[in-house]
């Protein structure tokens, strides 16, 4: 379904999480074909790019130092006691601090 | 017009212009079917005349008076009066540009517009009745049905709303004087909704609700600026009580409702408003008015359905598959009367997926992601799932929150009660749901629901530029407090 | 409190905590750096202290008591007072409690803060002098730097901003008295929201302009609202005009400003106002003040940049590239300094770039749409390309457009000029570019800043469901009018 009038070259049609992944995998976003809808490129796209062939589970994805952060958020916020600690915190906040 | 019985064919036959209905109609329209759309009342439905357009024209009429009147700290001093019929005016002149906008855009896309009640004859066939003098019925024959009938306000007991101080939703947002003071019986989103109103009007309302809280449904945490506004504009809760009857009070001055403790709330005390030291008492509250918003139930026992072989479920509601068919295969359900969410949206949404299966196309109810809005003050908008849904759902999940008392921009409103809060799926970062309670809750769920419906990862949305200063910078700020990166407020 | 000459060492040395600044810092403090954010006056910068935040906070304000004045029609009457010392005095607050949030959140992510102005010595050492009395100066080693110092408003000839009856764009927003009537030199963003404020306070405001409308640089169907309710509130233009000197008045009674017609505008007629059996003939306009809003140019002359080798261009702005990079490696530029567009949200967003990259991310400014507010009355927003830059940049569009006439929510608020248009991409649907003008722009921009950062496309957005009533279903719409098929609006 690639058209002739096709898309100008230097656009590039994906999320912003592909868009990082590709630079962590020093991947040229331009230089590959998107498989999602209308051509838009894809994780795994880039994830078949950076292992030189189809993609596998989809668990190689390389997170950076978000996953840490990410878990300590969750543990945090699933229960009671998160709801709670994010009042807390709101002390700090902008807006929160007026006498 | 049509006078006496005459058979008349089309291929898509349309029963209510509602939201539902005529989104239906007008799809089909485009789509190149002849399409006919009975209507018995008013173009537009319940939602255009009497549900959410008037109700939300004069909760921002009364905003407006309100937000001057206690404008005080920001420097602005304004004792605004309200006269209630010339505000049902502007409200009805909304709703007439409305209405009649809809019976143009039907006509454009040149679906035949009748007037009179529908009710059917046989699985092909359909009797419409004009009401008019001198109008009589006529047949049609056609190919497809679309039910969209929609809902009617629920009745209680000893409360009927031919009864002039009984209202339900639809005469209350008609009446063209303030009452001095009001009962409303039921906290669901209608009750809550107009309480607010008359509140700001200048009523004394006082809320009669049978569970112990205001909004079923919502979670604790949404609920709780809307209830601490309503404190503030001094409406009064009694929850754990169900209305049981009302009569005139001998004084002439108004009249007494009466309701009774619910049985397992005053058991377990489970409202303090009802235990404390009347467990098991009546209530008496004398008031000029009484609003009944207890609910709605579908309109589905008025059309002869089992002539066409079209059956219900228990509570009355036409069951549909996700291509809105009911168990007849020509004949399609859309709207309030095809079930939960009953909201417009959902009926347009499903307005359309008839008109598109009957075109022949693939089309299919297949959203991630329904909102939901519950225009009080303030508002709160919900989309997707909650965290203990997703987690019901299997999901580990990961949630980020940002209240807007930390955002420039809810500030300089001075409206910062509030937060956003967004759920995701903890591995892949996947945007699983979103609510909102605070100023544009009802605007800024629009922007979860599009990253919910493609997909986004809560990097996406922390990772998108938002205008500054603006409340959807909020959405961002909660997206990254997930991701454990909020700038505007603390993470972990 | 350092006094005299101690050299201290740290990673990242961030100058300026403005919106740039101090998000840098954050985003810094919270990758593990060792960062130093020095200010020489305010946290928060000029966007927080006199520009975003101030403004919207009189904008907000003066609307509410707008609102409330011209709302006859929905049957509210009110003649609101306003105290311009008490609204001055709300919004003070305002900034108050969100700059000191912002220096809170510095500490609490370990940002060292440093009260002072920098100067470069040489790549790899700053000096910070400390105004206060007794306060000497320090010498800080840094591995990285981030320049964030901002930007200034433009002075120009014969109007200096230390002379009284002349203001700047932040002497303007610390007024605490109305002026009878105001002139304002140059119709841009920043013109036209203080001219706005200003006639909503009562004042007589003109606005003087070079070119020959207003907002130089958007479309004409973006700008013809907010022109139209420009004039309704009173406020009178003079195109192409430039503003050449202002004297006392004789009667010492306020000034006049005179300003002489552009050459080439009267010239080719480009102005009607400004032709009109008048051509060539200098203006006189007696006022109480003047504004001067004729832009803002980078501070970028008062760091001794050349001892460290960083380089401007022939505007004063420092280049940077996608990891906002300078000329010198190490050291990074960020926010107005650094380049148009000159607006908050750009800033922050090369901020946490700096940031992480510093940190060794793989970040890079790779933003496919930056939106942009214009906060007048409507408001205006944009994101990513209009249809002419669309076209300039090889992509065959579609255009998608919905008027807010005929959105059910926009009547209900009485608000209801202006539309949503969308550009897409026209084979495959890719949403390229959008602008809104009207209610609620500024957030609704949003949706559609992340639908083409997700490279949706006009069916993802159009086949999302929008809660009704709501502004955003008009975002809907306008992309179902692009695919031919909106439901409330007529489609070509
Ligand atoms: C006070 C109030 C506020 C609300 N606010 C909101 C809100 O903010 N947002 C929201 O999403 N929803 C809101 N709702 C709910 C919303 O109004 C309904 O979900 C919506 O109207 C359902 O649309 P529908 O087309 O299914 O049915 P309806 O709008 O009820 O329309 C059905 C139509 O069918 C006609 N009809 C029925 N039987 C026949 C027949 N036999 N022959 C011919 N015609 C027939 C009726 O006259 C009616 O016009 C509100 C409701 C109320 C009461
Ligand atoms: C009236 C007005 C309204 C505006 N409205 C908006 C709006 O609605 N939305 C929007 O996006 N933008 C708006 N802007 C623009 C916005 O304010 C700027 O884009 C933004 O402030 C730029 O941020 P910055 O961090 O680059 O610089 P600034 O905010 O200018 O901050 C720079 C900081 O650096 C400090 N500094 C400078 N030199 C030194 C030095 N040598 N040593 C130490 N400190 C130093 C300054 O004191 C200042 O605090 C508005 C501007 C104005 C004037």
């Amino acid at each position: 379904d690639a058209e002739e009038t096709a898309t100008p070259q230097d656009r590039v049609f994906a999320p912003p999480r592909v868009r990082r992944m590709a630079r962590e995998e020093g991947i040229d976003l331009l230089s590959l074909e998107g498989s999602g809808p209308g051509g838009r490129i894809t994780a795994a796209d880039v994830q078949a790019a950076a292992s030189g062939g189809p993609v596998g589970g989809g668990t190689q994805r390389q997170e950076s130092t978000e996953t840490a952060a990410e878990s300590a958020a969750t543990t945090g916020d699933s229960s009671e006691t998160g709801a709670a600690a994010v009042e807390t915190e709101g002390r700090t906040e902008p807006g929160s601090g007026a006498e | 017009m049509v006078v006496g019985d005459v058979t008349t064919g089309t291929d898509v036959l349309i029963i209510g212009a509602g939201p539902a209905g005529y989104v239906a109609a007008i799809r089909a329209g485009q789509l190149d079917l002849d399409v006919t759309l009975v209507e018995k009342e008013a173009y537009g439905g319940t939602c255009l005349n009497h549900g959410c357009i008037p109700s939300k024209a004069l909760i921002t009429a009364t905003d407006v008076a309100h937000d001057a009147r206690n404008a005080e700290e920001m420097g602005i001093h304004a004792d605004p009066a309200i006269d209630l019929a010339g505000m049902v005016d502007w409200k009805d002149g909304v709703v007439d540009q409305l209405t009649s906008g809809v019976e143009k855009l039907c006509k454009a896309n040149q679906v035949n517009l009748l007037e009179g009640t529908a009710t059917f004859t046989d699985e092909h066939t359909a009797r419409v009745s004009h009401s008019g003098e001198g109008q009589g019925s006529e047949t049609l024959e056609f190919e497809h049905a679309v039910i969209a009938t929609g809902s009617r306000p629920i009745e209680i007991p000893n409360f009927e709303f031919g009864d002039e101080p009984v209202l339900n939703s639809r005469q209350a947002l008609a009446l063209d004087s303030v009452p001095d003071s009001l009962v409303v019986v039921g906290a669901g989103y209608i009750g809550m909704e107009l309480a607010s109103v008359f509140a700001k009007l200048g009523t004394d309302v006082t809320v009669i609700e049978m569970l112990d809280s205001i909004l079923p449904g919502y979670d604790d945490d949404l609920k709780r600026p809307v209830k601490q506004r309503a404190n503030d504009l001094g409406i009064e809760f009694e929850f754990g009580y169900t209305a049981s009857e009302w009569h005139e009070r001998a004084d002439g001055e108004g009249i007494t409702v009466a309701a009774d403790p619910i049985e397992e709330t005053a058991a377990d005390g489970g409202s303090a408003e009802a235990v404390e030291g009347e467990t098991g008492e009546s209530l008496e509250l004398d008031a000029e008015k009484v609003l009944v918003a207890v609910g709605r139930e579908p309109v589905s026992d008025t059309l002869d359905l089992e002539s066409a072989g079209v059956e219900t479920n228990d509570r009355g509601f036409i069951e549909t598959d996700s291509r809105a068919r009911t168990n007849v295969d020509h004949v399609f359900a859309v709207g309030d009367v095809a079930g939960e969410p009953m909201l417009a949206h959902k009926g347009s949404a499903e307005g359309q997926v008839a008109a598109e299966v009957i075109a022949g196309e693939p089309a299919a109810i297949d959203y991630q992601a329904m909102p939901a809005v519950v225009f009080t003050d303030p508002e709160i908008a919900t989309v997707g799932m909650t965290e203990s849904e997703a987690e019901e759902n299997g999901f580990e999940t990961v949630v980020g929150q940002f209240p807007f008392r930390a955002s420039g921009r809810a500030l300089t409103t001075g409206e910062s009660d509030g937060f956003v809060k967004v759920v995701a799926e903890e591995s892949d970062g996947y945007v699983l749901g979103a609510s909102i309670v605070g100023p544009e809750a009802s605007e800024l769920i629009a922007e979860l629901g599009l990253a919910i419906e493609l997909g986004a990862t809560l990097e996406d949305v922390a990772s998108t530029v938002h205008a500054h200063p603006t409340l959807s910078e909020s959405v961002m700020e909660a997206a990254e407090n997930a991701l454990g990166h909020a700038i505007h407020t603390l993470n972990r």
